[in-house]
């Protein structure tokens, strides 16, 4: 007797062909997340207790990155300015302005600004701002069009992919000297070559970089 | 119990004991338990493995909470239970499909009698046995890193490490497994399909049975599949256990790298799981009442390819003492007499008594034939591997090249777990297995049959 | 490690228990927590300072130069701190108690300062209390002491060389005429100073000098074993080894083995009475007219030969007496030294007061307890109640005083007694000055404001002398004003940044040596009822003071490797005949003082002698020092407080298995193989290369020219430990714990195995540092399925620890064994005891990860070190130089035992090690190629 | 008009002969099915050669080279990492993988294969409405053949044979 009507063929060939893609399936929308910015966090604005705008200090005022951000040429840590920094002016302009109340209060009571990390790389990578400054790497180039942000964001996706991008090939990010902290650089139409000769002028040997002992330890 | 095929002295031929043994007679026999259900005795047995199978369930939550600290591994011995067991299952698991894919390029007609369910028990041994090395991880969310997928890391597996081999080794086996089982067992499931009394039984059977008909086209591509199938799991086999082997002999420490490793686990794993077929064979027969179907015969062929595995297994382990004495590296002297006379020389000694010394008994015919003897034999063998499989571990990492950090091992409660649990899981999918599908290849047994009428 | 079943007899096994399943759940809650956390990341948050604080940049190591003490003794140290937290204590190149050297009590020092136990309010009669209320009390006591002179006013500090604590005491003497002040270290060498007494007519110190003695002849004296002349006499002896043409012979006699005793060229094992009576003889084979008595054969044989030793190198030859001989042999020895003109500086002593002042005795002050004299007692530093000699009952007699303050860093065994405990800085947090054991002096300053509401002795002492808030940083400048030459704060700033203060080592003075009345060589006989007892301060606990650090009780002992507990050494034969082995406690009775101690089996030691160290059976330590090994000092008499003639050992019948990290290894063709031991004069022409043939490529070289290597020679090694510990500093590496020891489980990254040549007789023994060999053919790199073990291009074996999954198959392909697994969280939630404490994650180095539960790890030759000389030489643009990278066990060694650096500079130190002909590969044939390799052991045995 | 009769018989050795008969007589057997598999079956009814171990063969090989080429391209190309000194490409220990999988795809394959041989998963199919056909998994061996012209001589050719039931298949 018949069990299955007609349509049971084309289901079972189905499900048996499923069975086969959903793993393939799997792995890739895993991997489309991982990259996403839901898990990157890249692009995503976060809000700080004092609207500090970069595109007002750095594009308007000129400000440059080591102002605030002392210890980039000497430390790991690029430095978080302490509250005198800001009332080095803010004591002359804006003194009364509402926006900047927490930074008053932070100096009067001594207790500091609790900015919001937007940056974060985990623990067990050990970056270290001096070197890649030290090397020809620009702020921006990894922190984006700084310029151009009311309020900070990440630009990259800080995931180990994109570390080892340009830690196997640096040339088309390195600048002179001279422009590592100029927020509005762009590579050159001959960077290519250029990029090259500053590798070069930089000793920056590419097959240590991606030794793992380089980031991890 | 249905006695349909009512077996008889002395058997009327040679592979099956009764004389009317046609097609009903058969398809009755094995198909018809499944419907009626095998009452209390099944019940029982099931609710026997359940704790086992609640106690492993709480082992390995309790393990992944706390770490592998609870188990008695140390600085010096970092492996312990997990890898011997590990090794162990995958060996009982490779004697399945060796034996049905073995036995039947080789011709032997009374395969069909043990070849369905040796190859379920493959499935599960290799199902437990897969399960090990990834609860042995001190990190186990990690165990996906073995496997090369795209990430954001950017990382590949290091394809020099035994472990990355055994994995592919095991997924391979594992799903191979399953294709080689589930082929032969297609046209079971149609007759499964076209007796099931009831509508429900026949829709799933039917699924299942994909609409084989038996047609001569089905039956003929079927046959050159299944062989061809066959022919490739024999070397399949022979590697993933190889590739085990390599897991110890691809090392350089003392006791471990040793060139005959592979082909001894090779053997090994056939000496136990052909041990393992004998006893659940009993089981079946008993269980099942297919005292027709699988005869005092079928036990005397396996009680014989026993007796020659544990020479086989003997000559190994004396290669081993050799290289060791005549390679004059200290080390290596050192460690065979630390088998002997260490700290773990009364599980060695009983190793080699079970091992070695109690299959020489199956060089009489009665104990080949008595069945209770047998199984005490079989079971003595899969202990003795099991001791093989833990002191190839513990010698070696106890007694390495650094005196200074000789250490011993400490057994605590949860390696006893990890030993016992599992053998109640195994049962207790064994038991599924036999109440939802002929443990005995029916179509397999009409051939027979009809070959053995001719005869 | 012998299989253990039953874990270690500790008290409160509940409490510690309970401890850890608090830790447990904690770990539940934080993981779930973190669980969550990963699903929804929580926003984190970065909080700049208001001000900038000089200096500080953050994340950025500033060093400090700072002094620390070991029995009133200073070792000057160079301390790192990193965003103001201390982590790390390194040696002080200027300083001549340093050397640029450090030993285990200086490197755990930074533990202790974390310590959550540390003491932290004032107490009065054990509640808590404050400072008002303690000034009252101090100001109506002081007023009573006053109005009678200071009669009944009695101060008792610990030995202490500080110029400053020195100062304040003599002010306090004059304000109070009839006050008495008492110091007592439990590790005195009264003998000693008497002996000085005798043969000079004034107590002196001696400071010797190893470098210079050709010849060193150790009478029951350890001087390269622990204490506060460790390093200067480890680094001496080192350098009178440094060269073959100039290679000194040391002998040993010793009734316990010592490391001194293990690299000694010459030993024998004897009783202490037998000593005696060889150096009598010795003497007189030195020319003095008495104290003949007749030795046996082999003790003749040596005496034979030393004296002839000692005669041949007159001036550059050396005899030393231990604690454990009378005052008499001690003066003979003075007389021995002064007539072969040795190497050995004389000097007054350094703990008097400027005035010249000594301080009494622990017995002088026992004595006026009893006898009702002292109406405020005044302990400083001290845990008399723990660490007097039992026949003095200390702790009952203190109560004898109506008004007792205790000052100490922990609220211990005397503090409990004590009416009020004023909570003590740490040696990190305060203003001090302390003098080298050369008299060399130099300050001690402050790393870190005071954790807890402690003191500083200096501000009590000026209280008690009427001066209510002075400040030790005043005081201490006070001390130094006459000193300073020119500007004073120029002056100042020099003596605090050098860590020593120049010209301040003592002078050395000359009297003439009289040969002292020799003692009758008493007569002994061996029956079991008769053993002596020798007490030596511990090599990890020292005199107890240091049991609540963790670090210190799991570094294992040098010469026994057992860990969390002291034991009786007693020779295999004693052992034999009183029926007891390894493990079995033993009951030992002297006089009326009974102890229980497990007994361990020790073919080093003499013949009926017992040797125990003192530091255990501490009962207000702390959570890790509470209740571990034995208490020495309850059989401590006051006449005999190293050696305890006539002791009876009983066995129990109860057993408490020895805890060890390791075996020590008697097996002769293991300890031929792998540690290979030469005599001067016989080693082969040239180094030996062991590689067998490979396909594989040759070696692993850096494009940018590094290749990193460490040789390490092991003639030099005193096995001292100060490497282990100063790595576990270094590199985060935690604490296992006693239970887990039991289990087989251990953390250090560096190991010191110990090595025995003479099985049989036990000598000599060979320590053996064994790091990471980074294996340029690794056999635990190939075998990771996940290549969380990798070669760096500058050959070193990386561990990624965020990669591992913990397979463990490195570990166990590793020929050497130096991988360490974190079966628990022990740094990562599931700490021992209280090592969880928050505190503690302030001593953590940020330049190393914290590995959590689950993964493998081990040595890195410090790539942090290495990656941060990198990076700045990459910063400033420059290359690095020869030796620039300095790993933390070599920077700990006091005797430069252990080299490291770059291959590739044909200019490094370490390529002239490699080019040594003692120079070996450990396990070399087994073609691994290790970067880490060894200088074998030399010794200078005599000819007859 | 063409009628397609199904015959069902009790034994093998009925139903070969009965093939013959069929053959013989100048109808066609179209097809026939039993309950294990009858050596000789496909030749007499002329079956083509199936092409399985052709797909297994091209299966296996596939796969395994590319496991070979990813392990190559992961291990040389991509990330290079100095593994315990051994060469990047240790082309020997790459072998082990492919290997396995190779022989697993081959497997995979000829499944695959198979199924599409047979036209399975075929869960509906007309022959099931065949009366008595369910026995064909069984006991029972059915041959189906068909006749130009008048299907009463296939009929009495079939029960000559030794058939125990002969049913005529309508086309629905």
């Amino acid at each position: 007797m018949q069990l299955f009507r007609p349509g049971a063929n084309t289901i079972a060939t189905l499900v048996i062909a499923a069975i086969g893609a959903t793993p393939v399936l799997a792995v890739g929308l895993s991997y489309q997340l991982m990259r996403s910015p839901y898990v990157t966090d890249q692009h995503v604005t976060r809000n700080q207790p004092v609207p500090f705008s970069h595109e007002h200090h750095v594009s308007g005022l000129g400000l440059d990155c080591r102002y605030c951000h002392t210890s980039v040429e000497k430390a790991r840590f690029a430095g978080m300015p302490p509250t005198e920094t800001c009332m080095t002016c803010h004591s002359q302009i804006w003194t009364n302005a509402q926006m900047l109340a927490p930074v008053r209060e932070s100096l009067a009571k001594g207790q500091p600004i609790a900015w919001t990390r937007v940056h974060r790389l985990p623990d067990y990578v050990y970056f270290d701002h001096s070197v890649h400054v030290a090397k020809g790497v620009g702020c921006t180039t990894c922190h984006g069009e700084v310029g151009q942000m009311r309020l900070m964001r990440q630009a990259a996706p800080l995931t180990m992919q994109w570390c080892l991008d340009c830690h196997r090939n640096p040339a088309p990010h390195l600048r002179p000297a001279e422009a590592v902290f100029d927020p509005n650089w762009h590579a050159p139409k001959d960077q290519a070559e250029a990029g090259a000769k500053l590798a070069a002028t930089y000793h920056i040997h590419t097959d240590h970089l991606t030794d793992c002992t380089i980031c991890h330890r | 119990m249905s006695q349909v095929l009512v077996p008889q002295q002395p058997p009327a031929h040679r592979w099956i004991s009764a004389e009317r043994a046609d097609d009903v007679a058969i398809t009755q026999a094995i198909a018809d338990p499944l419907f009626t259900g095998f009452g209390k005795r099944w019940w029982l047995a099931l609710l026997a493995t359940m704790p086992f199978v609640l106690w492993l369930l709480v082992s390995i939550v309790w393990l992944f909470y706390r770490g592998i600290g609870i188990w008695g591994v140390n600085s010096t011995i970092v492996w312990g239970v997990a890898i011997a067991n590990y090794v162990w299952w995958i060996g009982i698991g490779n004697a399945g499909t060796l034996i049905s894919a073995m036995l039947l390029l080789t011709r032997q007609k009374w395969r069909a009698s043990i070849n369905r369910f040796a190859e379920a028990m493959t499935l599960f041994a290799v199902a437990i046995a897969g399960l090990m090395p990834i609860i042995h991880l001190g990190r186990p969310i990690y165990a996906y890193w073995l496997a090369p997928y795209p990430n954001t890391m950017a990382l590949w597996p290091q394809w020099r490490s035994a472990l990355v081999w055994d994995f592919w080794a095991i997924v391979s086996y594992l799903l191979f497994s399953i294709l080689f089982w589930y082929v032969s067992l297609i046209p079971d499931l149609a007759t499964l399909r076209d007796r099931a009394p009831r509508r429900g039984a026949r829709l799933v059977y039917g699924a299942f049975a994909l609409g084989w008909r038996g047609s001569a086209r089905e039956w003929s591509r079927l046959r050159t599949l299944h062989s061809t199938m066959a022919a490739l799991g024999v070397p399949l086999v022979c590697s993933v256990h190889s590739i085990v082997g390599l897991d110890f002999a691809a090392s350089l420490m003392p006791g471990w790298q040793e060139s005959i490793f592979p082909p001894y686990f090779v053997v090994g794993a056939m000496y136990s799981g052909f041990a393992m077929v004998v006893v659940l064979a009993a089981a079946i027969r008993w269980g099942l009442g297919l005292q027709a179907i699988i005869t005092s015969r079928h036990f005397d062929a396996m009680a014989r390819i026993l007796l020659m595995a544990s020479i086989v297994m003997f000559y190994s382990y004396a290669t081993e003492w050799f290289m060791g004495w005549y390679g004059g590296e200290h080390a290596d002297r050192a460690m065979v007499s630390f088998e002997f006379i260490g700290t773990y020389a009364p599980l060695y000694w009983a190793l080699l008594t079970c091992n070695c010394l109690v299959p020489q008994l199956l060089w009489w015919p009665f104990a080949r034939r008595s069945l209770p003897l047998l199984i005490l034999v079989a079971i003595a063998i899969n202990i003795g591997m099991w001791l093989e499989r833990i002191l190839i571990v513990w010698n070696t990492l106890s007694h390495g090249y650094m005196p200074a950090l000789w250490r011993s091992f400490h057994f605590t409660f949860w390696d006893w777990s990890f030993l016992i649990a599992p053998l109640g899981l195994f049962a207790f999918l064994f038991l599924l297995f036999m109440r939802l599908i002929p443990s005995v290849s029916m179509f397999d047994m009409r051939e027979l049959a009809h070959e053995e009428a001719a005869a | 490690m012998p299989p253990l079943t039953e874990l270690p007899t500790r008290p409160e096994p509940a409490r510690r228990s309970k401890l850890n399943r608090r830790q447990a759940l904690s770990l539940l809650a934080t993981g779930m927590a973190s669980s969550l956390a990963a699903c929804s990341k929580p926003d984190q948050q970065i909080l700049p300072y208001v001000r900038m604080p000089e200096r500080i940049v953050p994340g950025e190591p500033l060093k400090f130069a700072t002094t620390l003490g070991l029995a009133g003794t200073g070792r000057g140290v160079i301390v790192t701190a990193i965003d103001g937290r201390p982590i790390k204590v390194e040696g002080n190149p200027r300083h001549p108690g340093s050397l640029g050297a450090t030993d285990v009590f200086a490197e755990a020092a930074v533990l202790s300062l974390y310590d959550p136990d540390r003491s932290r309010t004032i107490l009065h009669e054990g509640a808590i209390s404050s400072r008002e209320a303690l000034q009252g009390a101090l100001a109506s006591q002081l007023a009573d002491a006053r109005s009678r002179q200071g009669d009944g006013l009695c101060l008792l500090t610990r030995r202490t060389t500080s110029p400053t604590a020195l100062r304040q005491i003599d002010g306090l003497l004059e304000a109070f005429p009839a006050a008495s002040w008492h110091a007592y270290d439990p590790t005195d060498d009264d003998n000693a100073r008497q002996g000085s007494q005798l043969a000079h007519g004034r107590p002196l110190n001696g400071v010797a000098d190893l470098a210079q003695a050709r010849v060193i002849v150790a009478l029951d004296a350890d001087p390269i074993g622990h204490g506060p002349d460790q390093i200067r006499h480890g680094r001496g002896f080192a350098m009178g080894r440094s060269d073959a043409n100039s290679f000194s012979r040391l002998y040993c006699l010793e009734s316990g083995l010592t490391l001194t005793g293990a690299k000694a060229d010459e030993r024998l094992a004897l009783r202490p009475e037998a000593i005696e009576r060889f150096a009598m003889s010795l003497a007189r084979e030195l020319g003095a007219a008495q104290g003949a008595t007749e030795l046996p054969e082999h003790e003749r044989a040596l005496l034979r030969k030393s004296s002839a030793d000692l005669s041949a190198h007159k001036g550059a030859a050396l005899v030393m007496a231990g604690p454990t001989l009378p005052k008499e042999v001690h003066a003979l020895v003075h007389w021995i030294n002064a007539k072969i003109n040795a190497p050995v500086r004389l000097i007054e002593p350094l703990d008097r007061t400027p005035s010249g002042k000594q301080a009494a005795t622990l017995e002088q002050l026992a004595g006026d307890l009893a006898a009702g004299r002292v109406r405020q007692l005044v302990i400083v530093g001290a845990n008399p109640v723990y660490d007097a000699p039992a026949d003095l009952q200390f702790g009952a007699r203190v109560q004898q005083a109506p008004f007792r303050l205790h000052m100490g860093e922990y609220v211990d065994e005397t503090a409990a007694l004590a009416t009020w405990h004023v909570p003590q800085h740490h040696p990190l947090e305060a203003w001090s000055d302390l003098r080298a054991s050369d008299g060399t002096a130099s300050i001690v300053q402050p790393l870190i404001r005071p954790l807890y509401g402690s003191h500083g002795i200096h501000e009590l002492l000026a209280s008690l002398a009427g001066q209510q808030d002075a400040s030790a940083y005043d005081l201490v400048r006070q001390t130094w004003h006459s000193a300073a030459t020119g500007d004073f704060e120029a002056w100042w700033q020099q003596a605090l940044h050098d860590g020593v203060i120049a010209g301040t080592s003592a002078a050395a003075v000359t009297p003439a040596a009289q040969l002292p009345p020799m003692p009758g060589g008493e007569a002994w006989d061996t029956r079991a009822g008769n053993m002596t007892l020798i007490l030596r301060p511990d090599p990890c606990l020292w005199d107890g003071s240091f049991a609540n650090n963790a670090w210190l009780q799991e570094c294992p002992k040098p010469l026994t490797k057992q860990v969390w507990g002291n034991a009786l050494a007693l020779h295999p034969d004693d052992a034999a005949r009183l029926g007891v082995a390894s493990g079995d406690i033993v009951t030992i009775g002297a006089g009326d003082r009974k102890l229980d101690v497990p007994v361990l089996s020790e073919p080093g030691a003499a013949a009926g002698v017992g040797t125990l160290t003192l530091g255990g059976g501490r009962h207000s330590a702390g959570a890790i020092g509470n209740g571990v090994g034995a208490n020495a000092f309850a059989l401590r008499s006051a006449d005999n407080r190293w050696r305890i003639p006539g002791a009876s050992i009983k066995p129990t019948g109860r057993r408490e298995p020895i805890l060890t990290t390791q075996n020590v290894v008697r097996t002769p063709d293991d300890v031929r193989e792998l540690y290979p031991l030469y005599q001067l004069g016989h080693t082969p022409a040239a180094a030996a290369s062991d590689d067998p043939p490979s396909l594989m490529p040759r070696t692993v070289q850096s494009s940018d020219g590094h290749a990193w290597a460490m040789v390490i020679d092991t003639s030099v090694c005193i096995g001292c430990n100060a490497c282990v510990v100063s790595c576990q500093a270094e590199n985060n590496v935690p604490v296992v714990g006693p239970e887990q020891i039991a289990m087989g489980r251990d953390m250090h990254w560096m190991r010191v195995d110990v090595y025995d040549h003479g099985a049989a007789n036990g000598l000599p023994l060979g320590f053996q540092p064994v790091p990471c060999m980074h294996c340029e053919h690794a056999p635990c790199e190939p075998v990771c399925p996940v290549a969380a073990s990798v070669h760096d291009h500058e050959g070193l074996n990386g561990q990624v620890y965020n990669r591992c999954i913990g397979t463990r198959f490195c570990e166990a392909n590793c020929p050497y064994k130096v991988r360490r697994f974190n079966f628990f969280g022990y740094a990562d939630g599931e700490e021992y005891a209280n090592l969880g404490a928050d505190s503690y994650r302030g001593q953590k180095n940020p330049e190393v990860t914290v590995r959590a539960r689950g993964v493998m790890e081990k040595c890195t030759y410090c790539v942090q070190r290495i990656s941060g000389a990198r990076r700045s030489a990459e910063r400033d643009n420059r290359t690095l130089g020869p030796d620039e990278v300095r790993t933390a066990c070599q920077n700990a060694c006091p005797t430069r035992a252990i080299s490291f650096g770059d291959l590739n500079h044909t200019d490094a130190e370490i390529n002239r090690d490699k080019a040594d002909p003692r120079h070996y590969a450990l396990l070399g044939h087994l073609g691994t190629r290790p970067r880490t390799t060894y200088l074998a052991d030399l010794r200078n045995p005599a000819e007859e | 008009m063409t009628a397609t009769l199904v015959a069902q018989f009790l034994d093998a050795e009925t139903l070969q002969a009965a093939l013959q008969r069929v053959k013989s007589t100048g109808h066609a057997a179209l097809d026939a099915f039993t309950p294990y598999p009858i050596d000789g079956l496909a030749e007499q009814l002329g079956l083509d050669r199936s092409r399985i171990r052709v797909a297994m063969l091209i299966g296996g090989l596939a796969t395994a080279a590319f496991a070979f080429g990813l392990q190559w391209y992961s291990a040389v190309i991509d990330y290079p990492i100095d593994s315990g000194g051994r060469p990047l490409n240790s082309w020997q220990v790459f072998l082990l993988v492919p290997f396995e999988v190779g022989i697993f795809a081959a497997a995979l394959a000829g499944v695959i294969a198979f199924l599409r041989s047979c036209r399975l998963p075929r869960l509906h199919d007309a022959l099931f409405e065949i009366p008595g056909f369910e026995r064909a998994t069984q006991d029972r061996y059915i041959l189906v053949a068909a006749s130009e012209a008048d299907p009463s001589d296939l009929r009495t050719v079939l029960t000559e044979a030794g058939a125990v039931v002969v049913t005529e298949l309508r086309a629905p």
